[in-house]
């Protein structure tokens, strides 16, 4: 069973209102995705800056709220639940932040910061509550947990923090945790260390993880199926192994040349993209990706693909047959 | 998201706020006139003694007083709209010939010691900020704090002291003597006279100036386009000038154009300190002989003038920055 | 937080100077007050005895003793800059963090309003409602009080609306926080500082303020202030320079000190400098 | 030796800060051959950046150049006079920054400021300067430079703004290029055309350049010859090939091995325990030790003096893999 389903979501926001307040123009951040995320997978959404995957999450995690189509969470819907039950919905589903340096209030231990949630739900007592973050911390190997417990965040490191961020998260035992660009502000000596907790986390308690990065050897090595974006739209779902090999859409086929360069991992040509991407204000027409593709026909910029499903993947392409 | 307008929209925004303000301040004052204590054709007329009750109740019925309060303040915004702003008691004549002849030595004080005070002082925020932490930044930023807690009148007094009594070198009063003859004589008997009410005013300000562009400069001095600048191998004066003090603007234009009020209520204290005959020195003597009208006609003037430099200082951060300028 | 505020705030050598220097000011107003022989305004000498120690800082026209109007006028010029800042600051934290939090209507009205008294010559409007209103100190505190936070109010709205952007915000209502603690506890502890640097500013304003009216006769006659005793002497400075000059120096030193220790604590508080 | 284009001796570069001395740079050496592109490969705060800021000499206090030698083309920068070192930067070395977004006066044209560098160095007329700033960003894959010269750097795209900066950094002929993280503040795709302009540069100019980075697929793909940088200190050096395909120093094989071992599925993902020692500390021995797989008693002891081997350089007491 899908234990998210995202149908057909739009998030448009408004810039340069006239002196009336109305918007003429509008950000197409997440322009009609759909996806659904099996109970227990690790699912990942890459793209670059801009194409809409941060929006997704903080649709997802209900920061804020999507215009028209429909995010199911275990069946519910996610604009519903959290009017009609917030704190349930908190407890569904958690997030780890892309900043591990902003995301603590620089004024407040971590004691502080692992005990608020369990306090505001759970009703659980202090000592409770601060017994309770001693495991988390434990859980996340900060050990021992009661020196951390009474540091604040600035006398930790990147890494040290990224976990606390990841035991917050837990602390609720959210359903599904959504993961935002989890270890790219760390150092690449180090990121191995939150990849390997992530995936531990993950297999010990079964739980379902959207995982959104920019980086492809993260989300291959951590994902079963990944998402592409590009331009607010879902270019491409395929299984991860077949991500640096598999590819049909010619847009991941140049996301994963130009990620892998220097490392020779890719086979064939470097494939270099012409142009940058266009701004999601006026996005192109037809297909998003023609003004860079070098296989554009006409099709390609009149008419914006349909997604085709073919053995369990999807793409949205003219041309993938033909390529 | 934040919003952002067009550069057409955003001139609109700022005249139609600026109409918006002017109007307020109509208001302000239309409410202080009639929550003061004692009867508002006061404030039209001065002492209501020395008129007939034929004029008074013309007045009134002029000014609409013995209307309902809604049409009092209609026929108060359009006087005001026609210039009419009521008749000096002490003398005699329209508030606004009263304050127009009082316009010129105030502007010949604010422009001198403005044009001077920001050259000048510009300078010196530069060079201070070029070699932070040097005895010659301490000094600058010493004395620009001393200059910002100097009560102005007490600088007045002290300046006077110095340069008049005990060095006789300059006139402590007036704008000009009585007895000169031939322009020439005349304007350096005018410089004569204009010099101390402007050292007192440049002295203080100088201290604004310095410390505003000196924290500006400072600033823009660290950031990445200056090293930039500074790689290409450009002459140092010009990494200075070309690169950190044009992006270092934005606050001195906000301190001079924002803060128009604030200069003008040191002048108001200069002109009382050296009995130079402009709008400050009218002020308080009008307060003195109890002159409402002109009292009232003085903060209304001012008001307008610091809105409309608000919008001048809005138009310049378009100038200056084109990022305000080009948003398309 | 408070031991490493003052561990880095000693750093500023002309900050503490501001610091002692204000309170020494203050003891010697009151010390000066209760000890004193005469009243402000009584008669305790001849007229325009210079300085001597009877009279440290001379007498004036009529023989009132300098040194005692001093300490009574500095007694109210720290009045009336602390009640100011008190006044005006609450007024702007609280206005500056409802307009910066909240969308909408609310934030409009707030915005609107800041922005009003913001460019209303404070000075001027200070000046009208006194000489309409009457000279009191009372007058003068509202006066200064109901327009000197609008600074304060904009600045704090900046502050709140770039705090409550941070992800530790995000945070907080990703688990449930509720709207009030979010501003109470998260985003008003990690915003106030610059507030409270410019708190500081418009006390030492409100002095110059204070001192600038006094000096132009529009004080309250029933209190001495240090601007009354300097516009008093301007008018025999020729036969008398002490009158003007010891008690101009008190009222240098006191808004000196305040923009020093402003400085210090702009030094150690505003997130822009550090 | 003599035919080297930069040759820095012994440099040390420190932070005078309030919590004590920080060896940013601490004793490097670096050679930079002929049309030879050098990479500085290290994590952050390794002083990677404050190297290439030294070279420059564009440091501010509190840091300051405390040893040490750089020399360009045999002259030592270090002992010219700040008039005659201007006359260097921007003519004869240039540098292409990080990000462009800052890196670029907001408040000046692309035109105005491609412009300024070529009046002052190449004493050429304002008209003459810029129509060669038009060549250059035409060169350099710009459509339309005619019009993208007169606009302000808010109107560019990241990708346009570091094509700018490049143009600028290559306007004067420039002996030897400072690229200080070139692609780091770009999204993929445009990284690759960014590192395609600097390899055809590399190529039609015949440029000398030192690359700094943190990535290590960026390195390879361009880079000759590889430094290492492990807090303020290289600790190996040697032809891209070798470093990367048998690092010698433990740091290089650790940071190899986790750059890698993500992309491999099946296995779990490495990394290099620990963290770097903080810079203000006096540390005895190795740098490295306290997170090294492969020490031996001597690197708590006494930090390792290089080994030679095959032309490439270690500071190792136990290198991988002997």
């Amino acid at each position: 069973m899908s234990l998210l389903k995202v149908e057909d979501v739009f998030k448009l926001f408004p810039v340069r209102p006239d002196i009336f307040g109305r918007a003429k123009k509008f950000v197409h951040a997440v322009d009609g995705v759909s996806f659904s995320v099996e109970e227990g997978e690790i699912f990942g959404v890459i793209g670059e800056s801009g194409c809409g995957k941060t929006t997704l999450a903080r649709l997802i995690v209900g920061l804020i709220d999507y215009d028209r189509g429909s995010i199911k969470i275990k069946g519910e819907e996610v604009s519903e639940v959290k009017r009609l039950d917030v704190e349930r919905f908190r407890r569904t589903v958690q997030m780890v932040p892309q900043d591990p340096v902003m995301a603590f209030n620089p004024r407040k231990t971590i004691k502080h910061f692992l005990t608020r949630p369990l306090l505001l739900h759970g009703g659980l007592g202090r000592e409770e509550a601060v017994s309770r973050a001693h495991q988390l911390l434990e859980e996340v190997s900060l050990t021992p947990a009661d020196f951390f417990l009474d540091r604040y965040p600035h006398e930790l490191s990147v890494g040290q923090r990224q976990r606390v961020l990841i035991a917050r998260a837990l602390s609720l035992n959210p359903d599904l945790l959504v993961a935002d660009e989890p270890v790219s502000y760390l150092d690449v000596s180090v990121r191995g260390q939150i990849i390997n907790l992530l995936k531990e986390v993950h297999k010990k308690r079964r739980i379902t993880v959207l995982l959104i990065s920019h980086d492809l050897s993260v989300v291959y090595h951590l994902c079963s199926r990944i998402a592409v974006m590009y331009l607010g739209k879902v270019v491409e779902i395929l299984d991860a192994r077949d991500l640096f090999s598999k590819s049909l859409h010619p847009y991941t086929q140049a996301l994963v040349s130009s990620f892998s360069v220097g490392f020779g991992i890719s086979r064939g040509e470097r494939i270099v993209l012409k142009g940058e991407v266009p701004s999601p204000i006026e996005p192109p027409s037809g297909c998003r990706f023609h003004p860079r593709c070098s296989f554009a026909t006409d099709v390609c910029r009149k008419l914006e693909p349909k997604p085709l499903f073919s053995d369990g993947r999807l793409v949205a392409c003219h041309l993938y047959d033909r390529l | 998201m934040s919003a952002e307008y067009d550069f057409k929209s955003f001139l609109l925004i700022k005249v139609v706020r600026s109409f918006v303000m002017v109007f307020i301040i109509l208001t302000i004052g239309f409410l202080l006139i009639h929550l003061a204590p004692g009867d508002p054709i006061e404030f039209i007329l001065g002492g209501a003694g020395f008129y007939t009750p034929e004029f008074i109740a013309s007045v009134r019925e002029r000014f609409g007083l013995d209307k309902p309060i809604h049409e009092k303040f209609v026929i108060y915004v359009l006087n005001f709209l026609r210039g009419e702003l009521g008749y000096s008691y002490v003398f005699g004549l329209p508030v606004v010939e009263v304050i127009a002849a009082r316009v010129p030595p105030t502007l010949l004080l604010m422009g001198t010691q403005l044009v001077l005070v920001i050259v000048v002082g510009s300078l010196l925020g530069i060079l201070a900020a070029s070699r932070p932490h040097s005895k010659l930044d301490y000094l600058v930023s010493s004395l620009s704090v001393a200059g910002i807690s100097m009560p102005i009148f007490w600088l007045g007094l002290l300046l006077i002291f110095l340069f008049s009594v005990s060095l006789g070198l300059f006139p402590a009063q007036g704008m000009t003597s009585l007895r000169v003859t031939g322009w020439w004589e005349g304007f350096l008997d005018l410089l004569s006279h204009l010099f101390l009410p402007t050292l007192t005013l440049f002295l203080i300000n100088l201290g604004l100036v310095t410390r505003t562009v000196r924290t500006s400069m400072l600033e823009a001095l660290r950031s990445e386009f200056v090293v930039a600048a500074r790689a290409k191998g450009l002459p140092e004066r010009r990494v200075l000038f070309r690169h950190a003090f044009r992006n270092s603007l934005t606050p001195l234009i906000t301190l001079i154009g924002l803060q128009l009020g604030w200069l003008l209520s040191g002048a108001v204290i200069v002109e009382t300190v050296f009995a130079w005959p402009g709008m400050g020195r009218l002020l308080f003597t009008s307060i003195g002989s109890r002159d409402y009208p002109v009292v009232m006609g003085i903060f209304l003037l001012v008001s307008t003038a610091v809105v409309v430099s608000n919008l001048i200082t809005e138009l310049l951060y378009a100038y200056v920055d084109p990022r305000i300028r080009r948003a398309k | 937080m408070v031991r490493e505020f003052w561990l880095r705030f000693r750093r500023n050598r002309a900050a503490v100077f501001g610091v002692l220097t204000l309170a020494a000011l203050s003891l010697f107003s009151l010390f000066a007050i209760a000890f004193s022989r005469y009243g402000p305004f009584e008669l305790a000498a001849d007229p325009f005895k210079p300085p001597s120690l009877q009279h440290p800082f001379g007498t004036d026209d009529l023989g009132r003793d300098i040194f005692v109007q001093s300490a009574y006028g500095l007694a109210i010029t720290l009045m009336v800059g602390a009640a100011t800042a008190v006044l005006g600051g609450l007024i702007g934290i609280i206005v500056g963090s409802v307009s910066g939090y909240f969308r909408g209507a609310l934030a409009n009205a707030t915005t609107a309003i800041i922005e009003i008294f913001q460019s209303l010559p404070l000075f001027f409007l200070v000046l009208v409602i006194i000489s309409f209103f009457g000279s009191s100190i009372t007058n003068t505190i509202l006066a200064l009080g109901l327009t000197l936070w609008a600074s304060t109010a904009r600045i704090q709205r900046g502050q709140v609306m770039t705090v409550k952007n941070l992800t530790f915000v995000e945070m907080s209502k990703l688990v449930g926080e509720k709207e009030y603690n979010i501003l109470i506890r998260e985003i008003l502890p990690n915003s106030v500082q610059p507030s409270i640097v410019n708190i500081a500013y418009t006390a030492s304003i409100a002095i110059v303020v204070e001192s600038g009216l006094a000096f132009l006769g529009l004080g309250d006659p029933r209190m001495m202030s240090l601007g009354f005793i300097i516009g008093n002497a301007r008018l025999f400075f020729f036969q008398a320079w002490w009158m003007g000059l010891l008690p101009g120096i008190l009222l240098f030193l006191t808004i000196l000190s305040l923009n020093l220790v402003s400085d210090g604590l702009n030094e150690v508080l505003n997130p822009r400098r550090s | 030796m003599n035919d080297a284009v930069l040759r820095v001796e012994g440099l040390s570069t420190y932070y005078y800060t309030d919590k004590g001395v920080v060896r940013a740079v601490d004793g490097v050496d670096l050679v930079v051959g002929e049309n030879e592109v050098v990479g500085v490969v290290g994590e952050s705060g390794c002083g990677k950046s404050t190297l290439a800021a030294s070279v420059m000499r564009l440091l501010q206090p509190p840091a300051k150049i405390v040893k040490g030698s750089i020399f360009f083309r045999n002259v030592n920068l270090l002992e010219l006079p700040e008039e005659e070192m201007r006359k260097i930067r921007g003519k004869k070395i240039s540098m292409i920054f990080q990000n462009p977004a800052s890196y670029l006066n907001p408040l000046l044209t692309v035109e105005e400021q491609m412009v300024e560098s070529m009046t002052l160095h190449l004493r050429i007329s304002k008209q003459e300067a810029a129509s060669r700033a038009v060549n250059i960003l035409e060169k350099l894959g710009i459509s339309a430079p005619d019009t993208v010269i007169k606009y302000y750097p808010h109107q560019l795209s990241g990708g346009m703004k570091q094509r700018v900066m490049i143009g600028m950094a290559i306007s004067c002929n420039p002996e030897l290029v400072l690229a200080d993280e070139p692609t780091t503040a770009l999204d993929p795709t445009i990284q690759v055309q960014i590192l395609e302009q600097l390899l055809e540069l590399r190529k039609n100019l015949g440029l000398s350049m030192v690359v700094i980075t943190h990535d290590l697929g960026v390195a390879k793909a361009i880079c000759d010859k590889i430094y290492v940088m492990y807090a303020g200190k290289i600790v190996e050096e040697g032809k891209v090939g070798d470093v990367f395909n048998r690092p010698l120093h433990p740091y290089t094989y650790g940071l190899l091995e986790s750059a890698l071992s993500v992309y491999e599925k099946d296995r779990p993902a490495k990394f290099i325990d620990g963290a770097p020692p903080k810079l203000v500390e006096e540390i005895k021995g190795c740098y490295f030790a306290n997170r090294c797989f492969n020490k031996v008693d001597r690197c708590l002891i006494e930090y390792p003096h290089p080994s030679f081997k095959n032309g490439r350089k270690v500071y190792c007491w136990n290198p991988v893999g002997d």
